[in-house]
């Protein structure tokens, strides 16, 4: 059966994802469900939502001191662009397709994101859950190897 | 002879002063050339460089393997130890 | 070094799980972080935060039609109580002890939950991700397993 | 011999009156003696069942496998085919 490609977006983003910066940016891309409810998608052939925050922590270990932990403010994402988020997106389309999944959202922040604050945001919507998890791991796994992302310390 | 300007990030760039290396290669480069003369030229970058027959480069900002053709003006980066998530 | 137990959550509860029936719950229970956004958690040892939403999809096979796929209103879930919640919370403090996570919610509905709506949410906040991916694979397993829940079709 | 009644859900209730079934048992049994009862006496169950060697029954809100004791007044129930999630 021929299926309606499912929505994708994969966006770099100049700040941390906040819940307000996450809702601006679905909004401003026209998201199909910016503000509705997970399961109520117009087909409601989904039935599991998984959603990823990856948060930067207090400490990360210090290379240039032997890799003993150390205290932070914040983490400074540096993006390659365009590549970066070409990646991603490349990413997205391939875990989306490989996976029939039926919706993928993933943001990545660029720039300044302090601890506590939200860097990477992934939410898949899948008919089944095995799919989403399987895919969920992969895409990060794909991330940390393909996306043309650094990050440097800033110590407290 | 020519040369490439390759874009280098991340811990490796702290080797390295703005941003980017320069490296000589043979006429009609591949990507394989470049990462050899990387190795040969830079070794401080060696700790963050690929393999050099399996290693891929970034030619204009898409994944290119070993025999990559490597052209006049093309955009070269060393992409490894990346970090998001 | 001696931790604070991780706060667990493990509750069935008589509605659909709306955005609304959740945080309705975590403020009844005195859940630490109720209000504040994920990464938020005093300690800032939390590095991912993974959500799981079931959702009740428009068709089930019908075991009487042969298993053909057949259109839904809503399924009806049925617990033996006061097992069920206590089979929940088990597996909520086996996984959280063996993952070593930072926290766990796990809410699943009894009774009517519609076409769209939300049956069971798991909410897991650790330092790693690949700890709470692990995690939320087996409790998904585990409760598929061993908690006393049957879903009735209320078929369209 | 003594009677022990066993709470039945699910799918496997639909072929049972009141959601539960009863089994006649010799004394002192055990989930395994139960279970060769429900299996011997409500054939109709089977498809929901456990095996008898390796099945587990609740007794009294807590899983219980073969060797576990069944005394009269535990509430005792068949849990299959659960549909959580």
């Amino acid at each position: 059966m021929a299926r309606t490609p499912a929505p994708v977006l994969a966006r770099i983003i100049d700040s941390p994802l906040t819940r307000d910066a996450e809702r601006a940016e679905l909004l401003l891309q026209g998201w199909p469900h910016a503000f509705a409810p997970a399961g109520n998608s117009v087909a409601r052939t989904v039935g599991a939502v998984l959603r990823f925050e990856g948060i930067v922590r207090r400490g990360e270990p210090d290379p240039s001191a032997g890799g003993t932990e150390r205290e932070l403010l914040a983490l400074e994402y540096q993006a390659y662009d365009p590549m970066a988020e070409r990646e991603l997106r490349r990413i997205a389309l391939d875990i989306v397709e490989r996976h029939a999944l039926s919706s993928l959202v993933a943001l990545h922040s660029r720039g300044r994101v302090g601890v506590g604050e939200v860097s990477f945001l992934l939410i898949m919507e899948s008919p089944h859950r095995a799919e989403a998890l399987a895919a969920m791991t992969l895409f990060i796994d794909m991330l940390k190897q393909d996306v043309p992302i650094w990050k440097k310390p800033i110590w407290r | 002879m020519m040369e490439v300007e390759v874009l280098v990030f991340g811990a490796a760039a702290i080797h390295v002063k703005g941003g980017n290396v320069v490296v000589t290669v043979g006429d009609r480069p591949t990507v394989r050339d470049v990462l050899a003369a990387l190795h040969e030229q830079h070794p401080d970058l060696r700790f963050a460089m690929p393999p050099i027959e399996t290693g891929r480069l970034a030619v204009n900002h898409v994944f290119a393997t070993a025999e990559h053709p490597v052209r006049a003006g093309d955009e070269i980066a060393l992409i490894t130890l990346v970090g998001g998530g």
